[in-house]
C-alpha cells in the first residue's frame, strides 16, 4: 500500500475493453505516424534546399550536364504505383482479420521491393553527374539516396513481417496491427517518391 | 574492472590519443624553430634499382599524415600557383600528380627536395622562397594528390571549382619501381 | 517474470486490479510485474520512464557541470586584456565544447528528461507510450555526448563554434576530424531527442487518465506536447545540414562550395530553422515548470489557463518563423526584413501574456515563499530583462550593431539561464521529494538560490556594456583601453559566485538524497496527478489509474479518489484513452525490459562513428543495427496469451 | 538599483572608446544611438512595470484569497480580465511603435548609402583586410591592408568580398556590420561624420586569429584624404644606407616577396598585406599589434608566438638578416 491519502473509489470498469486497436486507436499507429512527419519534414526541407541551389543557378540541370534518362525513374514510379494495389489489399486484409490473404500477399511485396531496389541502382547509373561534379549533382543524388533509405527500410520490415506472419505469431491480432501500419508507411514512401521524381527527372528537363 | 582490463583499456586510448595528435597536431612552427635544414641535401634522389635507399628524413612522420601540414600544403600549392603549371594534380605544362609517377621520387623527403632543389625542364627552384616548413607542407599535400596520404587526415575538396574526384576516396596509385626509376 | 514462468501460473491465480484486490496485496502483484529484472544487465535493460527520466537528467547535470567548467576557464582567459592563460586554438574548442554541450547536451536533454520522468506521473498511467524507444534515446543521447567529449579529451575537440558555418567548418578550413565529431554528435543527440519527442507526443495524446481531456492537461503536459511536436518539425534540418556537412567533407559533395553553385547560407537557413525553435524547445518546459510552481505555491489554479496554453501554442508556431533574425547581417534582401523584424517581436505577446497569467496567479492567491517559488520569481525578474532585449535586437538596425557582440551573449544567457535554468533549478527542488521521498533542504536551498541569483547578474549583466563597448563574441582576448576591462573583470567574478553556488546547489541535492526529511507522497499540496502516488513513486506509478474531472484532480478530488478497475496486473499492461476527450478505449500491453536497445545504440554507434572515416560504414554497419533493432520489435510470445480469468 | 549602476558604468567606461556602438561618429551609428534610446525607454518602462506589478502580487495586503483552503481556487477576480486586455494592448501598442520606428531607421539608413562618392573594395582573409580604392581611373587604385582611410562628410561604399571563409565587417563608431560571404558581394554603406581615429574589428568567427583581425580607420578632412591617397599611388621609396639596401635584397629575392607585394620593387607576392606603404600605418598584423619597431622586429622574427596559426611564417632569420629587414620595412612610409 502507497501512502495515498484518498482512498480509491472504483467508479469504471476496463476490464470488457479490447486488447488491440487499428489506426489512431492504436500507440504504434502514433509513432509511425510521427516518424512519418519527421521523414517528411526531412523530404521537405531537402526539397526547400534542391530550391535554394537551384535559384542560385541560370540554368537547371546547370551547363555541362545533360538532364537524367527517363526510362529507369519513370519504371519504378509505375512499379511503385502499382505496389499500392498489392499493399491496399494487404491492408484491407489485415482490418479484416484475413490472415491467409495477407500470407499470400507479403512475399508479393517482398518481390516488388526487391525490384525497385534493383530499378534504383539502373537509376543512380542515369542520373548524367555525379555527386561531386557540382551541388546539382550533390542534391539529385541526396535526394535519391534519402529516398532509397525509405524503400531499404521498409522492405526489411516487409520481409520481417511476412517471416512473422509464417510462425504462430501471425494469428495474434496485434501482428496484423503492425501489418496494416506497415502497409500505411509503404503509402507514405510512394506519396513521398512522387515530388521527388518530378525533381530528379523532370524540373532539370524543364530549366534545361 | 581487472587491473588487466583497465590497463588495455588505457593502452587504447594513449592509441587512440596518440593517432588523434598525429593527425591533428597543430604545430604552427616548424620544430626545432623554423628548420633551416633542407629537406634533402643532394639532388640526386632517385634510387634506380631499390640501390642504396637512404632511411627517410625523420621530419617526414611529422608532416605525411598531419591534417594541419596537408591543408597549408594545399593552402601553398594555390599560393605559390603550382596550379599554373600542374593544374589541379592533373598536369599540363607540368607533369601530373594525381599519379604515382615519379620522376625524382614519390618519398616526402624527395618532394620536398624536389621543391627545394628544382628539376630541369622548368621546375623551379623553391629555396628560400619558402620556408623550410612551408616546403614540408607542400610536399605532405602533393602526395596526398595521388592518394599517397592517409584518408582521414585530406580534405575531400576544396572550395573551389571540382576538378577531382574527392581525395578522401581517391584509390591508392600503386608504385611501381619502374615508374620510380623511369628518368 | 518471464513469459514462460507466468505461463506456468494457474489461471486462478490471475486477478484484476478492483475492490476485491487492492492495496498491499496489488502492491506486491504489481511491483513483481513491472520490476527490473536483477543485477547489472537488469539495470541495463530498464525501460521504466522513472529511471531513464532520472538517469537523462544526471547526466544533463554531469555536462552542465563540464560544461561549466569551460566557462570558468574562459571567464579566467577574458578576466584580464591580453591574457595569455589559454591559446587562440585551445579557446575555440572550449568556446565550441561549451556551446555545443549547454545546447546539445545539456539545455535540451534536460528537459526532455524531466518531461519523461513527469509525464506518465502527471497523465495517470503507468508507462511511457515506447519505453524501449526512450531507452534507446537515453543511450543515444549518452554515446554522442561521449563521443564529443572523449574526442576533446584527446585533442580532437571541434573548434568551429557550435554554429558550424561552413566554409570554416567544411572540407577546406576545417581541419582533420574535429567537424565530424561535432555533425555526428549532432546527429547522436538529434536522433535521441526524436525518440524521446516521439514517445512522449503517443504517451499525451494516448494515455491520459480517462476524464482529463485536452481542456484538463496541467499546463507542464501542454508545454511538453507543443516542444515535443517543435523537436519533431525542427530537427530535421539540422540533421539535414550536417548530414550535407559530412557528405561535403567526407565524399566531396558541393552543397556548401559556392565555386560548384553551392551556397554557404544554405546552412544557416537550414541550422537556424532549427536552432531559433531549439531556443523555445529550451523555454517552453521552463514556462510548464513555471506554471505549475506558481499554481501550487499560490494555492489556487493558474488565472487563465486557455491564454496560457494558447500563449504555448502560440510560441512553437512562432517560433518557425523567426530563424532569418540570426542572419540579418548576410545581407539577404533588406525589404524582407521587416517581416522577421514583425515575427520575432511578436513572439512576445504570448510571453507576455504567460507572464500576465503568472502575476495574476500570484495575487489572486496567497504566496509560500518556499525556494521553487523564489526560483520563479528570480525567473521573471531575469528573463524579462532578456525578453526586453530580444525586443531589441530583433530591430535590423540595431541589431546590426549588437549582432555577435558580447551583448547578444548578455542576452540569450539571461535568456536561457534566467529563462530556463532557474525555472529548472525550482523544479528540480519541487518534484526532488516526489523522485526521492526526500526534501531538499531548505536552508541552503535559499542561500544557493541569492547567490545564483545574484552571480548570474553581475556575471552576465556587464557584458551588455561588453558588447556596446564593441567586444565581439567568440573572442578569446581583447585590448586594453577600449572600455573592456571593468566589464569583462565583473563579469568573471561574478561567475565564480555562480560557480560556488551552483555547487552549494550540487551539494544540497547529495546531502538531501542521502538524509533529507522524508516526504509524505505530497509535499507541497499540489493539484495535479503525480501527488496522488507514494513518494518515491512505486515502478509501476498508480495502484489503479485515476480518474479525472478537473483541471486541479487532487484540490477537487474530495473523500476519495475516483478510479478505473479492471486492468490486468500479470502483464504490464496500459489503459489507452481517445484523444480529444479521453475516454477509456483500449487496453495494451506495455514493452518489458530488454537489453536491446542498449545493444542497437552500441551498433548505431560503431556506424556513426566509423562513418566519419568512410561512407561504407553505413552499408556495412546498417547490419547490426538491423539486427539489434529485429531483436527489439520481436514479439515476445508466439501464442496469443491468454486473458486472465476475472476474479 | 542594478541598473543604475550598470548605466553608471556605461557612463564611465562607454562613448569615448574608438570602437564604439555608442560612438555614432558615423550617420549609421548616429540613427543607432536614437533608436537604441528609444527601445531603451520603452524597454524600461515594461520593464518597471512588469517589477512593480510582480513585487505587489506578492506582498500585497490579503485579507482574502481565492486559494484551494477557501474552496475558491478556480475563481477569478473581476478585474484581471480588463487587465489582461489592457496589458495585451500595451504590449502590442509598445511593439507596434517600436517595429514602426526601426523601420524608419533601416530607410533612413539605407538612404544614406545611395549615392557613394568614393568605392573600395574590402576582402577578408583569414586573418587580415585587403582594401582596394577603385577610382573610375584604374590607374589610380590604391591597395592598402588593415586600415581604411575616409573623408569626412563624404559617403563611401564599401563592396565586401571574402577569399576564405565568414567574416564580419564591423567599424561600430561609423555603422552596423555586413558579412563577407565567399561566393557573394555584399556592401555597407559609410558616411563618417567626425574626424577620428577609429577600430573595426571582424565580428563573425572565422577560425584561430579570429579576436586579432582588427582594421584601423582614420577620417579626416577631405584635404588630408587627399594628400594621404597621393601618397599611397606613389611606389615605395628606395633603400637609402647599406643595411637597408641589404634588407631590400632581401626581401625581394626570399621568402617575403613570395607573398606580399611592395610596388616599384620586384615583390610581386599577392596573397599577403600589401606593404608598399607599411610603415605608415599605426598598427602591424591586422591590429594585433601597435606599429614600432620593436613590434615590427618581434614580429618579422617570429610572428607565430605572437599571432600563432596566422598565415606568416617564422622564417628563421640570422641577425642581421633581421636587422636589414626591419630597417627597410621602417623606410615604407
Amino acid at each position: 500500500m502507497t501512502d495515498r491519502d484518498l482512498a480509491p473509489s472504483f467508479i469504471e470498469d476496463v476490464s470488457a475493453l479490447p486488447t488491440h486497436a487499428f489506426s489512431h486507436r492504436s500507440l504504434t499507429w502514433w509513432g509511425i505516424m510521427a516518424f512519418m512527419v519527421i521523414e517528411g519534414s526531412f523530404f521537405a526541407l531537402a526539397i526547400a534546399a534542391y530550391f535554394f541551389l537551384m535559384a542560385q543557378e541560370q540554368q537547371w540541370a546547370p551547363g555541362p550536364w545533360q538532364p537524367p534518362g527517363l526510362v529507369a525513374g519513370t519504371l519504378f514510379t509505375l512499379v511503385m504505383l502499382l505496389s499500392e494495389i498489392p499493399n491496399s489489399m494487404i491492408k484491407k486484409a489485415a482490418e479484416n482479420y484475413d490472415v491467409a490473404t495477407a500470407r499470400q500477399l507479403l512475399p508479393v511485396m517482398t518481390a516488388i521491393g526487391l525490384l525497385l531496389l534493383v530499378i534504383r541502382g539502373f537509376e543512380f547509373n542515369s542520373l548524367h553527374v555525379l555527386w561531386y561534379e557540382s551541388a546539382y549533382g550533390s542534391i539529385i543524388w541526396a535526394l535519391l539516396f534519402l529516398h532509397t533509405t525509405h524503400i531499404v527500410t521498409d522492405w526489411g520490415d516487409t520481409v520481417v513481417l511476412w517471416r512473422l506472419m509464417k510462425t504462430p505469431h501471425g494469428k495474434d491480432p496485434r501482428r496484423l496491427v503492425d501489418t496494416e501500419e506497415n502497409a500505411l508507411y509503404w503509402r507514405f514512401v510512394w506519396l513521398a517518391w512522387l515530388p521527388i521524381y518530378v525533381l530528379i527527372y523532370w524540373v532539370p528537363r524543364l530549366f534545361h | 574492472m581487472s587491473l588487466r582490463f583497465r590497463n588495455s583499456l588505457l593502452a587504447l586510448g594513449l592509441v587512440a590519443a596518440l593517432t588523434g595528435c598525429d593527425r591533428e597536431q597543430r604545430q604552427t612552427r616548424g620544430k626545432p624553430l623554423a628548420e633551416t635544414v633542407p629537406a634533402s641535401t643532394s639532388p640526386d634522389t632517385v634510387f634506380p634499382g631499390n640501390a642504396n635507399v637512404p632511411p627517410s628524413d625523420p621530419r617526414a612522420a611529422v608532416y605525411e599524415g598531419n591534417a594541419t601540414a596537408i591543408s597549408e600544403g594545399q593552402r601553398l600549392y594555390n599560393w605559390m600557383n603550382c596550379s599554373g603549371c600542374h593544374f589541379h594534380g592533373g598536369g599540363g605544362m607540368g607533369v601530373a600528380l594525381i599519379d604515382d609517377k615519379w620522376r625524382y621520387g614519390g618519398r616526402i623527403d624527395q618532394i620536398a627536395a624536389t621543391i627545394v632543389e628544382g628539376r630541369p625542364n622548368g621546375m623551379p627552384s623553391f629555396r628560400g622562397r619558402l620556408t623550410e616548413q612551408q616546403v614540408w607542407q607542400l610536399a605532405a599535400y602533393v602526395r596526398t594528390l595521388s592518394g599517397q596520404a592517409r584518408k582521414d587526415a585530406v580534405s575531400a575538396r576544396a572550395d573551389e571549382v571540382s576538378n577531382t574526384p574527392p581525395q578522401t576516396q581517391t584509390k591508392r596509385e600503386p608504385l611501381t619501381p619502374a615508374d620510380s626509376a623511369e628518368q | 517474470m518471464t513469459p514462460a514462468e507466468r505461463a506456468k501460473q494457474p489461471p486462478a491465480d490471475v486477478a484484476r486490479d478492483g475492490p476485491k484486490l487492492t492495496g498491499a496485496k496489488l502492491d506486491k502483484r504489481l511491483a513483481a510485474t513491472w520490476s527490473n529484472p536483477p543485477g547489472f544487465l537488469g539495470w541495463l535493460s530498464s525501460v521504466d520512464h522513472k529511471d531513464i527520466g532520472r538517469r537523462y537528467i544526471v547526466t544533463a547535470l554531469a555536462f552542465l557541470a563540464l560544461a561549466g567548467t569551460l566557462a570558468i576557464v574562459m571567464r579566467l582567459q577574458l578576466s584580464k586584456p591580453d591574457n595569455d592563460l589559454v591559446g587562440a586554438a585551445r579557446y575555440n574548442e572550449i568556446f565550441t565544447m561549451h556551446g555545443t554541450t549547454m545546447m546539445f547536451l545539456f539545455a535540451v536533454p534536460v528537459m526532455q528528461g524531466m518531461q519523461i520522468y513527469l509525464t506518465p506521473l502527471m497523465l495517470g498511467t503507468r508507462a511511457n507510450a515506447f519505453p524501449r524507444l526512450n531507452a534507446f534515446s537515453y543511450w543515444t543521447y549518452l554515446a554522442g555526448g561521449c563521443l564529443l567529449w572523449v574526442a576533446f579529451l584527446l585533442n580532437i575537440g571541434p573548434d568551429i563554434g557550435w554554429f558550424a558555418y561552413p566554409p570554416l567548418s567544411g572540407p577546406q578550413y576545417g581541419v582533420g576530424k574535429r567537424t565530424d565529431i561535432w555533425a555526428q554528435m549532432v546527429t547522436f543527440t538529434e536522433v535521441a531527442a526524436l525518440a524521446a519527442a516521439v514517445s512522449l507526443t503517443a504517451t499525451i495524446l494516448k494515455q491520459r487518465a480517462p476524464g482529463m481531456s485536452l481542456g484538463r492537461m496541467p499546463i507542464f503536459i501542454w508545454a511538453t506536447l507543443v516542444t515535443s511536436l517543435m523537436v519533431i518539425f525542427s530537427m530535421p534540418s539540422v540533421a539535414l545540414a550536417s548530414g550535407m556537412l559530412l557528405s561535403d567533407r567526407l565524399v566531396g559533395t558541393h552543397f556548401y562550395n559556392p565555386a560548384e553553385q553551392g551556397d554557404a547560407l544554405l546552412w544557416q537557413h537550414l541550422f537556424w530553422f532549427f536552432g531559433h525553435p531549439e531556443v523555445y524547445i529550451i523555454f517552453l518546459p521552463a514556462t510548464g515548470f513555471v506554471s505549475e510552481i506558481v499554481a501550487t505555491f499560490s494555492r489556487r489554479s493558474i488565472v487563465h489557463y486557455p491564454i496560457v496554453v494558447m500563449a504555448l501554442v502560440a510560441t512553437g508556431i512562432l517560433a518557425f518563423g523567426l530563424w532569418v533574425h540570426h542572419m540579418f547581417a548576410t545581407g539577404l534582401p533588406r525589404i524582407g526584413y521587416s517581416f522577421y523584424t514583425a515575427a520575432s517581436m511578436a513572439v512576445s505577446i504570448p510571453t507576455g501574456l504567460q507572464i500576465f497569467c503568472w502575476i495574476a496567479t500570484l495575487w489572486e492567491g496567497r504566496p509560500r515563499f518556499q525556494v521553487p517559488l523564489l526560483y520563479v520569481i528570480g525567473f521573471i525578474f531575469t528573463f524579462v530583462i532578456g525578453g526586453l532585449t530580444g525586443v531589441i535586437i530583433a530591430a535590423v538596425p540595431l541589431d546590426l550593431q549588437l549582432h555577435d557582440t558580447y551583448f547578444i551573449v548578455a542576452h540569450f544567457h539571461y535568456v536561457l539561464i534566467g529563462g530556463a535554468v532557474f525555472p529548472l533549478l525550482g523544479a528540480i527542488t519541487y518534484w526532488f521529494p516526489k523522485a526521492t521521498g526526500r526534501l531538499m533542504s531548505e536552508a541552503l536551498g535559499k542561500t544557493s538560490f541569492w547567490m545564483i541569483f545574484l552571480g548570474f547578474q553581475l556575471a552576465f549583466f556587464p557584458m551588455h556594456i561588453a558588447g556596446i563597448n564593441g567586444m565581439p563574441r567568440r573572442v578569446y582576448t581583447y585590448p586594453a583601453g577600449m572600455g573592456l576591462e571593468l566589464p569583462n573583470l565583473l563579469s568573471s567574478l561574478g561567475s565564480a559566485v555562480v560557480a560556488v553556488a551552483v555547487l552549494l546547489f550540487v551539494l544540497n541535492l547529495v546531502m538531501s538524497a542521502r538524509g533529507g526529511r522524508a516526504a509524505p507522497a505530497n509535499p507541497w499540496g499540489g493539484a495535479s496527478l503525480e501527488w496522488a502516488t507514494s513518494s518515491p513513486p512505486p515502478k509501476y506509478n498508480f495502484l489503479h489509474i485515476p480518474i479525472v474531472n478537473s483541471l486541479a484532480p487532487l484540490w477537487d478530488a474530495g473523500e476519495k479518489m475516483a478510479v478505473v478497475h479492471g486492468l490486468r496486473i500479470d502483464d504490464r499492461e496500459l489503459l489507452l484513452t481517445t484523444v480529444v476527450s479521453a475516454k477509456a478505449d483500449v487496453r495494451e500491453p506495455s514493452a518489458e525490459p530488454s537489453l536491446w536497445p542498449f545493444i542497437a545504440t552500441i551498433a548505431l554507434t560503431v556506424m556513426f562513428v566509423c562513418s566519419i572515416f568512410s561512407p561504407w560504414a553505413l552499408a556495412i554497419g546498417i547490419v547490426p543495427v538491423a539486427i539489434a533493432l529485429l531483436a527489439w520489435f520481436w514479439p515476445k510470445s508466439p501464442e496469443p496469451e491468454r486473458e486472465p480469468v476475472i476474479s | 538599483m542594478r541598473r543604475g549602476g550598470a548605466w553608471l558604468t556605461f557612463l564611465l567606461t562607454g562613448c569615448n572608446g574608438y570602437q564604439n556602438a555608442m560612438g555614432g561618429d558615423g550617420a549609421e551609428g548616429a540613427n543607432f544611438i536614437q533608436l537604441f534610446s528609444v527601445f531603451m525607454v520603452v524597454c524600461t518602462i515594461m520593464y518597471v512595470i512588469v517589477a512593480a506589478a510582480l513585487l505587489f502580487a506578492l506582498w500585497r495586503r490579503r485579507s482574502a484569497a481565492l486559494v484551494v483552503e477557501d474552496r475558491k481556487h478556480h475563481q477569478t477576480s473581476a478585474l484581471v480580465r480588463p487587465a489582461l486586455f489592457a496589458w495585451t494592448a500595451l504590449i502590442g501598442a509598445g511593439l507596434v511603435a517600436l517595429t514602426i520606428a526601426s523601420f524608419f531607421t533601416d530607410r533612413s539608413n539605407a538612404a544614406e548609402g545611395s549615392k557613394p562618392q568614393l568605392i573600395l573594395t574590402v576582402t577578408a582573409n583569414q586573418w587580415w583586410w585587403d582594401v582596394e580604392y577603385n577610382l573610375p581611373d584604374v590607374s589610380r587604385t590604391v591597395r592598402t591592408a588593415n586600415e581604411i582611410h575616409l573623408p569626412v562628410g563624404i559617403p563611401a561604399e564599401v563592396t565586401l568580398k571574402s577569399n576564405d571563409v565568414i567574416h564580419s565587417f564591423w567599424i561600430p563608431n561609423l555603422a552596423g556590420k555586413q558579412d563577407l560571404i565567399p561566393g557573394r558581394q555584399t556592401d555597407a554603406q559609410l558616411l563618417p561624420r567626425k574626424i577620428g581615429l577609429y577600430r573595426g574589428q571582424c565580428a563573425e568567427f572565422c577560425g584561430t586569429q579570429h579576436a586579432q583581425m582588427a582594421l584601423d580607420v582614420t577620417v579626416e578632412s577631405k584635404e588630408d584624404f587627399l594628400r594621404w591617397y597621393a601618397a599611397q599611388l606613389k611606389p615605395a621609396v628606395a633603400p637609402a644606407n647599406p643595411q637597408q639596401h641589404a634588407g631590400y635584397r632581401y626581401f625581394t629575392t626570399r621568402e617575403c616577396a613570395s607573398c606580399h607585394n611592395i610596388s616599384g620593387t620586384p615583390a610581386s607576392g599577392q596573397v599577403a598585406p600589401d606593404l608598399t606603404h607599411f610603415a605608415s600605418r599605426r598598427s602591424l598584423a591586422a591590429g594585433a599589434l601597435p606599429m614600432n619597431r620593436g613590434n615590427v622586429y618581434g614580429w618579422v622574427a617570429d610572428p607565430q608566438s605572437l599571432k600563432p596559426g596566422s598565415r606568416m611564417p617564422t622564417v628563421g632569420l640570422k641577425a642581421d638578416e633581421l636587422h636589414s629587414l626591419v630597417a627597410y620595412l621602417e623606410t615604407l612610409k
